[in-house]
């Protein structure tokens, strides 16, 4: 029986390897079958291996063994537990939609079976990272889903901001794999293991011992964890290294929810709580964790609240929803983290693919200001884009309220010093993330048309086939807060620490509320009542617009301090100073004096006879002298 | 016009049925030959001597084929490769895995008057590089079908003559015969490179053969006071001696002196930009595929078992000139304009990447090393041959020409792309099996040098994707479009080429245990001898 | 003062009395009018039966005077198949030169008696004789293509130069006789351990003939112009075969008779080695003409050849022996070109490749050979000198031969990059007659096939 | 006066007078005079010989080199028929660099040949029999080779020298 | 006196080198080379009269025949550079150089 769970990820890949090969060649009817029911295939596998699960068991099996050498050996293999069985429903459920969905989005376009053939190996990548059972072979899905993420970020590669929007998001991964893998490296060299059941019976080992580097002695858990945590940062996209994220969205929108929304991104957060023993023991880390993910969330949306490309409003959302989670796998309370991640899966994705929809109607327009009133037009994307509004501005009874309420108690009681901080930054956060999502709405819904006629006229509501999927994640956004994901995961994650009595609760749950309510309030506000007010806010704090307009001038930053530098430095330096001058210059420079000498000493051979008589008695005199000299 | 159209395509027809012809005869032949060769096995024939040789008859035959014959002498050249390789296929088939010692042994005497000795046999980490020098063999000669259109005859028994010297070099087990090989491939390399390459193929070619002839004269200067020294040339007896400390030193350096040029390592690599570049397809191939990994192969051969405590003495070194040549090699790509020069760099860093491994002296890093020089040599070498299948049709190598040839070539460039993320080493391709091993098991030994080489991983990544970027993406621009023509991708020929270079890919990078196993033993063996030397010395 | 008594034996020398009488009766039979190629090919087929019998005739003769040992045996095998070689070429020649072919045949001939009886002989005054034999002959080779001026100036050169250097020996000999108060070898033998100075700076002068023949620097000065001004088929004669027989008698002289002076001869001889490694291998990077490029190549080898002997040992003298015989191959091979093809410079090498895929393909050889890179038999030899040099603890030159041995790849692969990379100039007007074709393919099999299997070793 | 002392003054004299008319030979201008100078040298060469007991040396030296070599010389200046000598204006080439050159080496060798001990044995009998003997039996191998040698300078001679009408151009 | 001798052979020799190395005309350098022969002539008589032995007698035998084939080929060469180029000085033959 074990053994059929490897059929949950192969049957992605089997499509995947049918659409690349066959797809071009066959009609869309066939990609789409193959396409969607490789995923239906694997999706009914993991409803029976997440069964299994709820019963209480834990599926282990090791496939073959991948790579031996000596000490160092790693399988392909799954564990299925408590944490992947909330993944597996995740991903299977929102690929599912997201396949679907695109049927409609992507109709028509060129690249439609290789399209398709990269969700197919995505949901193939994402799946085998959740379901491994050792950190190699996380460390194979992560690299293998930032793949599919580049080539679906450049899908439409004739378009120069995509390919380099892909190829941004694949290098600036790579930073963050790099502190993954040594991470893991060092983990090995550690506990000699890279199997999860293996690693966390050898950690409390660990504990004390120290690392020393350049002369500083690091406690070695909290570098590893630190370490692994990079990979993290760059996968989900926090600072520093988020910025890959907002221009992922140049890729198709329905990528852009499964991929840079509902699954890939939050794999960072999946591998933190996976390997919550070990984060569990250094207290460092996790303050790092928690701080990095409450800056991050907090940055990320006061940038949201000015951008006008609706599909950056929501990639920066993104950003600070996982900032939440980190937030709350900082504060050791993972099964809060996993929660936020189960049910920002399914709004953000419906926010996506609602922006989508919108992109549909409007030609690929993105710019809010050029939409307006399109409420009328685009009713069930109105509906449902409302409801995953609420849902992640945290009203009460939608799924976003409990998860995001957890993590606020979770701060708000946390028994370290900081706790108090991170909540209030949570909470503001969360007044922003209601503004800027309402933002959204009132400015593209509401009001009146702004943008040209050409396009009004075509404005419609989306085919079914889009807006089925819309509506599905909108049930899924209002009742999934009511399953108790974080007691499920409590076997494996543990409870979350919190210091004080539960009464306290209801502050958090005050000020949360009142935070989305606000911000609700204030977006409808300046964008519905008083449109003018955004333009004395933009006139009177214009620095501080500008830099939020921005970004913060990560990119402007980065590239004057890594990119130009470093191409810089291998281009006059490396190239044209060592490379040409120097080693260049000796290696051609000595046959040069070679042929130099040689011509020089030719004129020696003067074709006088005298000459060479001399140089032969001279030749004698050194054989005498050196003869009764030695 | 029409009946010149229909000319051409009736030719092509022609041709593609006696590929597919041949293909079958070798089909057949190959599936004789193997059980011929399994049965041989049994009789115990001289396998290696026949690998080597049979090119060397082989191309005695093309030699009295009538010049003007030009397809005949492909056709020719084409069968004996092949049959070569299926001549080594007994290698992997019957190798014993569980065994330490050397195999398939030959010995004679070979000049009495010195003691030395014909003397061959392949272990686990030699029989990688036969087989894959066999395999390149072939599609080298296939890829340059229609590039090479001068002197072919020439050209083909030059290809082959390298082939057999090189594997020779990974069969020797006597230092002289090692040497001879070593030096017998510079004469037709040094041909290939200079007589059919690129416009500054003169001065690459002249360049080529002094850089490695300087080395390989200090390496002979060292065999020569290893031969006087011990009075043997026999290379496994030549492990056995407890040589004194100074003496190791200095014949460390001498012999590095041959196989860091060869590597090359930094700061000896500047060669290798320009033979490459110069050289024709086939030659870049081989150059990347096999040559380059000689001076791998005679560290592990040579230096190491030699010389234990000079290794021990002077790793830090050739850690740090690992590191640079990795670091540095990728820096340089970053700003290359010229394709070929471009992968030609990134051999430098991906060769840092092997002698890493070699000098982390632990089982994964030379486990990773070995590996990694056989993915090196699939892949740069699968990358040159993209290069060479697109410079038939551009005949451009300027990476500024180039873009949206994703458009032209679809399937082309998902080959490209295949090999360029085995080149980056991402999880699932061969790349990254060694250059994970590598990373780990320099990292249990030297955490820095291990963290400094990973940034290849950043920098790798970079230049390889801003490559596939600027050749493959955004608009096809007008000088693509006029020299590509609608049906411009890949053509049977040229992924028949690819082809077994992609399953390698995918093979060894789901499934390394399949080469990994053949070389544990050797490897452990290997790193047994070195540790009970230096485990004596402490 | 009674006669010392010595048995007359002429049993030892019969080899030599049969090569003089041959070349005498050549001298006759070229006032007849007898085709020139049938008195090459007597001479060759003659000469070709000489060789095998050359090993029966070991021993002794005149006493002491005459000792045909195996080594001599085998330097003279050398010496006769270089002279087989040269003559074909000389023959080949006719209808080009001026060449009074008819004596020439006779002086050649000559010049290889006065080789083989120096390789032999035991005894001053009959070595020295020799030795003249074979100079004087060679000035005759030289000078012999009268009316053309550059053979003139290189005759004259040649022979002042020569005269020069033999009145040096013989000044040399002079001093040793005084001071061992004896001319043959067994005598002098036993009188070197009395250290005297008059000995070695007689030795030193004696040495200078030996540095001469073999164009050491700094006494090459003669040997490019000489090379470039005699025609082509006496300089592939006078380039190799006589430095062989110089080689072969010097280096036993000094090996075998004064091995107490090792210290002192082979000082200077390092010197003159490293000398001759960084001229010859420099100033031919710079030559245009082929021959002058040989010239100077000629002048490095023999800075490699000597380190044989500086080492010292009996197999150092062997080995300076095999390079000899391999140098032989090559050499007259790449002069066997330069005669096919008939054109002296460089530059006209462009392309031969494209007009004669074979002439470039030997010719590659030889230069590979000439470099020393295997699987050439350039290579053999070159090891074994280095090998016997490393054994007597001269690492550091053989590390400097080392690195001219790469300068000299730089001008030899010239060569070959010319013939096979270039476009060519003009169509090379080559004619090849057979006695060419012969000795091609000889030298090329020997080249490569002794490479492989080197059979010749001693 | 005892018989060193005369073997010394005449020593002194041959010294003086070989000395100066080698130099003679080489000052002179006109090469007849060189010729002459030279014949006068080789005669008194021939003096020394038998100052050294060597009286056929002496016989040899005036018939071989008087009688032959120097004929030759004077012949071989009548077939040229050159007087250019007088008409050049530069007589001596490279004079500074020859001499200096020479001196080096004359003072190299005087250094170790001025104090050159020679066991002085009885010197030999002045015995033509023994010579004529000596040469046909114990060295009869250079006397052969040096035949040779003579044909050889015969036959180079000939072939060199002589006009041949067919090879003229 | 043998030291005597060797220095009146040295001298001779000398002064015949200097005239070879600065005389231009051909002749007078045969001339010198002569003039050497003769001067290690004296040297072998005088070993021969000092050593008391009779070999220096018969090398010098040997030597003045060596010395007069060596003048008859060279000045045979001499002759025929004379005939073609109508110049028998040693400077002016310098086509043949570098």
């Amino acid at each position: 029986m074990e053994s059929l769970y490897v059929l949950i990820p192969l049957f992605p890949l089997l499509g995947f390897f049918v659409n690349i090969i066959f797809g071009r060649l066959s009609s869309t009817k066939f990609v789409n079958i193959v396409a969607i029911s490789s995923i239906v295939a694997s999706f009914i596998i993991s409803l029976v291996a997440v069964s299994e699960v709820l019963s209480g068991k834990t599926i282990q099996y090791n496939l073959y063994t991948w790579i031996f050498s000596a000490d160092f050996t790693v399988t392909f293999g799954y564990l299925i537990d408590q944490l992947t069985a909330v993944m597996l429903v995740v991903v299977t459920t929102v690929s599912l939609l997201v396949h679907i969905y695109s049927i409609g989005y992507m109709h028509g376009d060129d690249g439609y079976a290789r399209y398709f053939a990269y969700l197919n190996l995505f949901v193939f990548s994402m799946l085998m990272l959740v379901m491994g059972n050792n950190l190699l072979q996380l460390y194979f899905g992560w690299e293998a889903v930032g793949l599919c993420s580049y080539f679906l970020i450049g899908f439409w590669y004739k378009k120069k901001s995509a390919s380099d929007a892909g190829k941004k998001a694949f290098i600036v991964n790579r930073i963050g794999d790099f502190g993954f893998a040594i991470g893991i490296f060092l983990l090995f060299v550690s506990v000699h293991t890279i199997n999860y059941i293996d690693i966390f019976p050898k950690l409390p080992e660990l504990q004390g011992q120290t690392l020393n580097i350049l002369g500083m002695n690091i406690d070695l858990i909290t570098l590893i964890a630190l370490l692994l945590f990079c990979g993290a940062i760059g996968k989900s996209a926090q600072l520093p290294l988020h910025v890959w994220l907002p221009d992922a969205m140049e890729g198709p929108t329905p990528v852009s929810a499964l991929i840079h929304a509902a699954t890939m991104v939050t794999a960072g957060v999946f591998m933190v709580a996976r390997l919550n023993p070990l984060f569990g023991l250094s207290e460092t880390a996790l303050a790092v964790v928690a701080f990095t993910g409450a800056i991050t969330s907090f940055m990320a949306a006061t940038i949201g609240i000015v951008q006008r490309d609706i599909k950056r409003i929501i990639a920066y959302s993104t950003i600070s929803q996982l900032g939440y989670m980190f937030l709350a796998c900082g504060l050791a309370a993972y099964g809060a983290g996993i929660f936020h991640l189960y049910t920002h899966a399914f709004f953000k994705a419906l926010l996506f693919l609602c922006a989508g929809s919108v992109m549909h109607a409007m030609a690929g327009e993105l710019d809010i200001f050029k939409m307006g009133g399109l409420r009328k037009k685009m009713p069930i994307t109105y509906l449902t884009f409302l409801i995953a509004a609420l849902a992640i501005s945290g009203i009460p009874g939608l799924s976003g309220f409990f998860s995001k309420d957890e993590i606020l108690w979770f701060a708000y009681s946390s028994p370290k010093g900081y706790g108090k901080i991170l909540w209030i930054l949570a909470t503001i956060t969360a007044a922003l993330t209601a503004f800027y999502t309402f933002r959204i709405l009132f400015v593209a819904f509401h009001g009146k048309f702004r943008g040209d006629e050409e396009t009004l006229k075509h404005v419609h509501e989306s085919p079914r086939v889009m807006t089925y999927p819309l509506i599905i994640l909108a049930i899924c956004s209002v009742l999934a807060g009511y399953l108790s994901i974080s007691s499920f995961l409590e076997p494996l994650l543990g409870e979350g620490i919190s210091a004080m009595p539960k009464e306290n609760q209801k502050v958090v749950v005050y000020g949360s509320v009142l935070a989305g309510v606000s911000g609700i309030f204030f977006a409808w506000y300046i964008y519905v009542i008083k449109p003018k007010i955004a333009d004395v806010f933009y006139t009177k704090f214009q620095a501080a617009y500008r830099l939020l307009w921005n970004k913060y001038y990560f990119d402007e930053i980065y590239n004057f301090l890594f990119v130009k530098p470093t191409l810089w430095i291998s281009s006059n330096v490396v190239e044209k100073l060592t490379d040409k001058k120097l080693i260049e210059g000796i290696v051609n420079g000595i046959p040069a004096l070679c042929n130099k000498a040689g011509k020089e000493l030719s004129k020696l051979q003067t074709g006088y006879l005298q000459h060479y008589a001399i140089l032969m008695v001279i030749g004698i005199c050194i054989i005498l002298f050196i003869i009764f000299s030695v | 016009m029409q009946t010149e159209l229909e000319n051409l395509q009736a030719s092509t027809e022609l041709l593609k049925r006696r590929l597919l012809l041949t293909l079958l005869i070798f089909l057949l032949s190959g599936v004789v030959i193997v059980s011929l060769g399994v049965f041989f096995d049994k009789i115990s024939y001289p396998v290696l001597s026949t690998l080597i040789f049979f090119p060397v008859v082989g191309s005695g035959i093309i030699l009295l084929i009538k010049r003007e014959q030009e397809e005949l002498i492909k056709i020719a050249s084409l069968i004996i490769a092949v049959i070569e390789f299926m001549l080594s296929l007994p290698l992997y088939l019957s190798f014993d895995r569980n065994s330490t010692a050397m195999q398939f042994r030959e010995e004679y005497m070979w000049i009495p008057q010195w003691g030395i000795k014909y003397s061959l046999g392949i272990d686990g980490i030699s029989v990688l590089f036969v087989l894959l020098s066999s395999l390149l063999t072939i599609l080298c000669v296939l890829v340059s079908w229609n590039e090479i259109n001068k002197k072919v005859k020439e050209f083909y028994i030059s290809l082959l003559i390298t082939h057999s010297a090189m594997i020779g070099v990974f069969m020797s087990l006597d230092a002289f015969l090692f040497y001879i090989f070593w030096e017998a491939m510079l004469i037709p390399m040094y041909l290939i490179v200079g007589v059919w390459g690129g416009p500054n193929r003169l001065y690459a070619a002249i360049k080529f053969f002094l850089y490695t002839f300087i080395g390989s004269l200090f390496m002979l200067i060292g065999i020569i006071v290893l031969y006087i020294y011990t009075g043997t040339s026999d290379i496994l007896k030549l492990s056995q001696f407890a040589y004194p400390y100074k003496m190791q030193l200095w014949l460390f350096w001498a012999f590095l002196a041959a196989f860091a040029v060869k590597v090359p390592m930094w700061p000896v690599h500047t060669w290798l930009p320009d033979a490459h570049t110069e050289a024709p397809t086939a030659g870049s191939v081989i150059l990347a595929g096999i040559l380059i990994k000689m001076g791998a192969y005679g560290i592990l051969r040579f230096n190491i078992p030699m010389f234990p405590e000079a290794t021990v003495a002077m790793t830090p070194v050739m850690l740090i000139l690992s590191v640079i040549a990795i670091v540095y090699g990728a820096l340089i790509c970053l700003v290359q304009k010229d394709l070929k020069r471009l992968i030609a760099y990134s051999s430098v860093s991906h060769m840092g990447f092997v002698t890493l491994g070699i000098f982390a002296l632990n089982h994964q890093g030379v486990q990773g090393g070995i590996l990694q020089m056989i993915n090196h040599g699939i892949v740069t070498g699968a990358l040159f041959l993209c290069v060479g299948i697109v410079y038939q049709r551009t005949h451009t190598r300027e990476i500024a020409k180039y873009g949206g040839l994703a458009t032209v070539m679809p399937l082309y460039s998902a080959f490209f792309m295949i090999f360029t993320l085995a080149s980056i080493g991402l999880p699932g391709t061969n790349g990254f099996i060694g250059e994970f091993l590598i990373l780990l098991g320099a990292f249990k030994s030297w955490k820095i040098m291990s963290v400094l080489a990973a940034t290849a991983l950043i920098t790798g990544a970079a230049y390889m994707l801003w490559l596939f970027q600027r050749v493959f993406f955004e608009k096809t621009n007008r000088y693509i479009s006029e020299h590509i023509n609608e049906d411009g991708d890949l053509n049977t020929r040229e992924i028949i080429i690819l082809l077994p270079l992609i399953l390698a890919v995918f093979w060894i990078g789901f499934f390394p245990n399949a080469l990994l196993g053949f070389m544990d033993l050797s490897v452990k063996e290997l790193l047994n001898q070195f540790n009970s030397v230096i485990g004596v010395m402490k | 003062m009674t006669i010392p008594q010595i048995p007359l034996d002429f049993n030892s020398i019969i080899p030599e009395i049969i090569l003089t009488s041959l070349a005498s009766l050549l001298l006759l039979l070229g006032l007849l009018r007898i085709n020139r190629s049938v008195l090459v090919w007597s001479a060759v087929v003659l000469i070709l039966s000489l060789i095998p019998t050359i090993p029966i005739f070991e021993g002794k003769a005149f006493g002491e005077f005459f000792l045909n040992d195996s080594l001599a045996v085998y330097i003279k095998i050398i010496l006769l198949l270089g002279t087989i070689l040269s003559l074909l070429l000389i023959s080949s020649s006719l209808s080009k030169g001026y060449i009074l072919i008819k004596e020439s045949i006779a002086l050649v001939v000559f010049a290889s008696t006065g080789m083989m009886l120096l390789v032999s002989c035991r005894e001053l005054i009959s070595f020295f004789v020799s030795l003249e034999l074979m100079s004087l002959s060679l000035y005759a080779l030289v000078a012999i293509r009268k009316y053309d001026i550059r053979a003139n100036e290189a005759a004259i050169k040649y022979f002042m130069l020569g005269g020069l250097s033999t009145v040096i020996t013989l000044f040399g000999i002079a001093l040793i006789y005084g001071a061992t108060k004896s001319t043959d070898f067994i005598h002098i033998i036993k009188a070197v351990n009395t250290s005297s100075e008059l000995l070695i700076g007689g030795l030193s002068l004696f040495i200078v003939g030996f540095c001469f023949k073999i164009a050491l620097v700094p006494f090459h000065m003669w040997a490019p112009d000489v090379y470039e001004g005699a025609p082509t088929s006496v300089t592939a004669f006078i380039s190799t075969v006589p430095k062989v027989a110089i080689l072969g008698a010097f280096a036993r002289i000094l090996i075998e008779i004064f091995p107490a002076y090792h210290l002192q001869w082979s000082s200077f001889l390092i010197l003159f080695s490293i000398l001759s490694m960084a001229i010859g291998n420099i100033l031919a990077l710079s030559q245009k003409n082929i021959k002058r490029m040989l010239a100077y190549s000629g002048i490095a080898h023999g800075g490699y050849v000597i380190l044989g002997l500086i080492a010292g040992t009996q197999a150092g003298l062997n080995a300076v022996v095999t390079y000899m015989l391999v140098y032989t191959f090559m050499n007259i091979g790449a002069f066997a070109v330069v005669i096919a093809l008939n054109e002296e410079s460089i530059e006209n090498y462009k392309g031969i490749h494209k007009y004669h895929p074979l002439i470039a393909f030997v010719m590659l050889i030889f230069m590979f050979s000439l470099t020393g890179v295997p699987p050439t038999v350039g290579f053999i030899v070159k090891f074994n000198v280095f090998l016997q040099a490393i054994k007597a603890g001269l690492v550091w030159l053989v590390i400097i031969a080392v690195l001219f041995t790469v300068v000299s790849a730089y001008y030899y692969l010239r060569v070959v990059m010319f013939m096979y990379m270039k476009e060519p100039l003009k169509r090379p007007a080559a004619s090849l007659s057979r006695d060419v074709e012969i000795v091609l393919a000889l030298c090329a099999i020997g080249s490569t096939i002794l490479g492989i299997l080197p059979l010749f070793l001693i | 006066m005892n018989q060193t002392a005369v073997d010394q003054a005449f020593f002194i004299y041959f010294y003086l007078s070989l000395s100066i008319l080698s130099i003679a030979v080489i000052v002179s201008k006109n090469i007849i005079h060189s010729a002459f100078f030279l014949l006068i040298f080789l005669l008194h060469v021939a003096a020394v010989f038998l100052f050294l007991n060597s009286e056929f040396l002496m016989v040899i030296q005036i018939i071989v080199y008087v009688g032959g070599v120097l004929a030759l010389f004077v012949f071989a200046i009548m077939v040229m028929n050159i007087k250019e000598e007088l008409k050049h204006r530069r007589f001596v080439r490279f004079a500074g660099a020859g001499i200096l050159v020479s001196l080096l080496f004359f003072a190299v060798f005087y250094g170790f040949v001025k104090n050159v001990k020679v066991s002085s044995n009885p010197p030999p009998p002045n015995d033509v029999n023994l010579l004529g003997s000596l040469l046909y039996s114990y060295y009869l191998l250079p006397f052969e080779i040096l035949s040779v040698v003579l044909l050889i300078a015969l036959v180079a001679g000939i072939i060199i020298a002589r006009k041949s009408p067919r090879e003229e151009k | 006196m043998i030291n005597e001798y060797l220095l009146l052979s040295a001298t001779l020799f000398t002064i015949g080198f200097i005239g070879f190395l600065i005389r231009r005309d051909l002749i007078v350098m045969l001339m010198c080379l002569e003039i050497m022969f003769n001067a290690v002539n004296i040297s072998f008589a005088a070993f021969s009269y000092y050593g008391g032995n009779f070999i220096g007698q018969v090398f010098v035998l040997f030597s003045i025949a060596l010395a007069a084939s060596e003048a008859a080929v060279g000045l045979a060469i001499v002759l025929a550079l004379v005939r073609a180029t109508g110049v028998n000085h040693s400077d002016e033959i310098i086509r043949l150089r570098g």
